[in-house]
């Protein structure tokens, strides 16, 4: 059965198709966003304060040069078989390389749905993984040995407020506990599902407006929009094998790897590298993948990690 | 009543959301010293920008100042943003009281 | 005793009366207004999912007769006793015709509060009855063979925030039943009556400042927006009658046909009749009629259902 | 240094903002290319429009275009809502680069 | 097509949000009929007014009218304003139609 | 422990200094000082209704006084050691002898959290303080026989936000009794401290640009901002012993005494004595007083009370 929160994303599709005048207000949009963004970065810092964390640099390295890798193999693709620039190819591949967090919370709420475990440390993992691809992104775009203002990137990477909320609520939740959580818990958890549900019609709402954009890019931007996340998720779940995750880490693993960004990526891509179209990218992320992870993908996902380290869990 | 008033210039600037700190630090450099933002959105060459999210949203920057300073930043503007932001200039004359202020 | 939410409605009413300062932000106003439609909707097409959908719809037939009814009476009664112009008093009338989502929350949470059932049908007649009256006065101002742009206000009408989210809501909720929903709960239903005690917080504050057009208006708009009402519950629990509701449905439609729209219609009539006077309907939908409808309204309607069709429960 | 200027005029009207779609939509077909609207509030004739809610909230557009085309959108929101529509009209001239956008 | 077409002056200002009310009381004082507000930021000699919260908050009013109520208010501005308050004041000639509105 | 709501603050804090993007919605600030001064109304009404309220008149009256004598020593103290002018003195003041919601919801939140009980008339101390300061200040800055527009104050001060809400709050949670509030109790008491967690993010973003401004102001804004909140903690354990309060309601009043007030009294005193530097007031209030108050001041009031007053809880 269908998970009630996707049902909100189809609500809102289909409004949007429809062209309803139904709107989200911009202001609950952003306050849907924080209260996710913490809430996931609280159960991952609950969940940390009980194991150790020296052993998790070497998976923080992973999911790094998971990141990266991605990103390169993306552009790769992009130049060779959509010829496309220098630049579009970059920015495109950045946004594939990096990660959705709305994504990753459909992923969360599907094994909780379920019942299945995954490990403490995947917030983490979503922190992490939305800044490398930004950068070899830019190296791509640009070269080394460029104008590019690196301190401003820098700033807009690490101190944007995806990584500033998950990192900080996993550090609140690390240092409070399950117990010092107690008094919060009915906002930040309680409510989770419904908040993410409320996100995902508003995720909806924007899908449906990538549409005409999507039919103007022709079928190569869909198929790349199909067939990378595909791709990527195979490589998470190598990664996550790789680390000896449980079932439910590798098939969030690879949700977060099949997942592209549309929030951090396109903003700093736009002032990083202006001529790249952000149309382009955003048909692609919204109009098709993300669509597609939420729908059929993280059910994939877990049916191939299933298949693959199913000795594992 | 006799209110001393001088002529300057309103340069207006309508364009994306997203550049509005490094637009504004650019101008900064060039001179910059006074500007009023207000949020936008509209349509252009570049599609309709409806500001339903924020990759989709407008900013409006007016900035009061001598027209030696205001072709300064155009310049700027043209060579560093026309050919790849979403961005409209217009600019006229208006008379203001305190000229030290602009 | 008085409702908690109604004492919220109370103390915006004297705080806007007093003109004191505060303000709700616009943002809340729209954020709580669609958590409302939303479980309205969710909770009727939970309870829809329990029975056979095609007895319905003779129902659906019978309160569209109801609004149009209503609006028909309404715009013979001003012409006449009010000597309003016909742009005018169709406007009107197309308000009265219509119905007020905050009214028939109210009506629901004094039932809910009293234990008193009522079907789950309900939330789709209040769906089904917002857009019939304004195609009415649509045709009452303008006749038949005008130039309105009737694609234009099917779009509005159909495709409004209200009738999307009252629908969709429902849908959901009967395709997800009661487990599918249960993750989403704590935010729909347990914070339901919370979000509603701000709306009306807001409505009270909004209703506040009717009070100067209405003094200009006079003693009719007041004598209608009270008449009007009382007349239409008793047309909305013969209906019910009809349909064979319980006293708790009959005392929800007739707080339906009582109550007047102050958000599709007004938006709608002011593209499709711009001559007519906005101020004039809100003074008498939102200076008397509301106000009246859920301070004292909503219990006789109870009061008459019981007595007419005491048998029936 | 020297920059292409060219004269347009800015026409810019506040009116009730739910007339938005309707309003923008009609004047699409009078050949309009490109316009920036604003969240606004304010007072006139029609009284007080604080924009504490919808039916009370204004929109402020504003259009740089050729003086015909805004002469003939003048002429059609005189004819189609100034008799009903709380609104307020005004123009002026002002310089832009890039003419072929305007 | 003839419009009828007649000039007035736009007075703009730009100043402090906690202001709003207070201000637009005065100027009714002074004969002020009708006027818009939009939500604003920006820097000025006062430093930056971000908006990020209400003490920081800017408002940009406009004022369509006679030169003469225009410099009135301008006067009353600079007795009673322009010392304690971040505002900035400038103003242009625009073509209205139906000049009895302003 | 330090708790989990003020761990919030130090994100804001922490992320405000290194010049994050983070940015809240203004429109959810808004909100979220909404509930939090509803709740804490509704809580105070609500233990009200259970006892006479004519013994609480003479406790108004001190707490009146208390926050008068508090503005007048400030002013002094500024003009003397500080050498102020006057208008500057008199703003400052102002703020000290008025009181800040935030810093009392955390003295709330931080005797729940340790299940110490307070009086329920604390809340109406908070209502009833916000006020006489903000008079007080205004005649040291002009003398009696002045200009100013004293109803404009009356009504800025007495239908301001946060009063209407705070006393309005109170009248339902007294009129609804425990039984009333049952079902808006998931919404205004079971996310009280989720909601208080977020506004205190925002409140720690805030205050980190405060900082600054502080640079500029030197020494003595520091010390002031230290030394008057202890001076005051001090005289409001005084005045509520003199009142028989118990340990945790002696916190709480050398709490509210101790807090300077950053939302009414700067837009009071902007319109009423313009010439006083908005800058210089905040910088102390938020950048030292308020941070110093929710991180260490709360617990030191709490051992001062319970010292000196150990034989009464
Ligand atoms: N002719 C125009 N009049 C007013 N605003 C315009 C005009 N053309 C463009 N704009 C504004 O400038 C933004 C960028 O324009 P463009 O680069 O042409 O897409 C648009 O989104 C509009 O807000
Ligand atoms: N003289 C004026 N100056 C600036 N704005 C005005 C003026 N008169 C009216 N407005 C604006 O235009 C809107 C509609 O005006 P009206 O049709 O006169 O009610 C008002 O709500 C104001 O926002
Ligand atoms: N040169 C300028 N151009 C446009 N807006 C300005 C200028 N100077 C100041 N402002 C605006 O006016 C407000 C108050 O200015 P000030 O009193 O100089 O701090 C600022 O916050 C800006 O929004
Ligand atoms: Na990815
Ligand atoms: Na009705
Ligand atoms: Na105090």
């Amino acid at each position: 059965m269908i998970d009630v929160v996707v049902l909100f994303f189809l609500l809102g599709l289909l409004a949007g198709l429809a062209r309803s005048e139904l709107k989200l207000p911009p202001a609950l949009y952003d306050s849907l966003s924080l209260l996710l963004l913490l809430a996931i970065g609280l159960k991952g810092g609950e969940g940390l304060a009980r194991q150790p964390l020296l052993p998790l640099l070497p998976q923080l390295g992973g999911v790094i040069l998971l990141g990266m890798a991605q990103t390169l193999i993306g552009y790769i693709a992009l130049r060779r078989f959509g010829r496309f620039d220098r630049a579009n190819a970059a920015a495109i591949a950045a946004h594939y390389g990096s990660v959705s967090v709305a994504t990753f919370a459909v992923g969360v709420n599907w094994l909780n749905v379920r019942g299945i475990a995954f490990e403490p440390q995947l917030p983490i993992f979503l922190a992490v993984m939305e800044v490398p691809a930004i950068l070899v992104g830019i190296v791509l775009a640009r070269g080394m040995a460029t104008k590019t203002d690196w301190r401003r990137i820098a700033h807009e990477s690490f101190l944007g407020k995806g990584v500033v909320l998950l990192l900080g609520g996993m550090a609140i939740g690390w240092v409070a506990g399950p117990e010092g959580l107690a008094p919060i818990r009915p906002l930040f958890f309680d409510l989770f599902k419904g908040v993410l549900a409320i996100f995902l019609l508003e995720m909806g709402l924007i899908v449906a407006r990538q549409t005409s954009e999507l039919r103007r890019r022709g079928l190569f931007v869909v198929g790349f929009g199909l067939i990378m996340p595909g791709f990527s998720a195979i490589l998470g779940i190598a990664c996550g094998m790789a680390m000896g995750l449980s079932v439910g880490g590798l098939t969030l693993l690879a949700t977060l790897a099949a997942s592209a960004s549309y929030i951090a990526v396109p903003a700093t891509m736009r002032l990083a590298v202006p001529e790249a179209n952000p149309g382009l990218s955003l048909a692609a992320v919204l109009g098709v993948t993300f669509p597609f992870n939420i729908l059929i993908g993280i059910p994939i996902y877990h049916w191939l990690a299933s298949m693959l380290a199913g000795g594992n869990s | 009543m006799s209110l001393e008033i001088e002529k300057r210039v309103l340069l207006t600037l309508v364009t994306e959301a997203v550049v509005e700190q490094s637009l504004l630090a650019d101008l900064d450099r060039l001179g910059l010293r006074g500007y009023t933002v207000t949020n936008a959105r509209g349509r252009g060459n570049r599609g309709v920008r409806d500001a339903a999210w924020d990759e989709a949203a407008n900013i409006r920057v007016e900035i009061v100042c001598k027209r030696d300073l205001a072709e300064l930043l155009l310049a700027h503007l043209r060579d560093h943003y026309y050919a790849n932001y979403a961005m409209i200039t217009f600019l006229h004359e208006v008379e203001v009281m305190r000229p030290e202020k602009f």
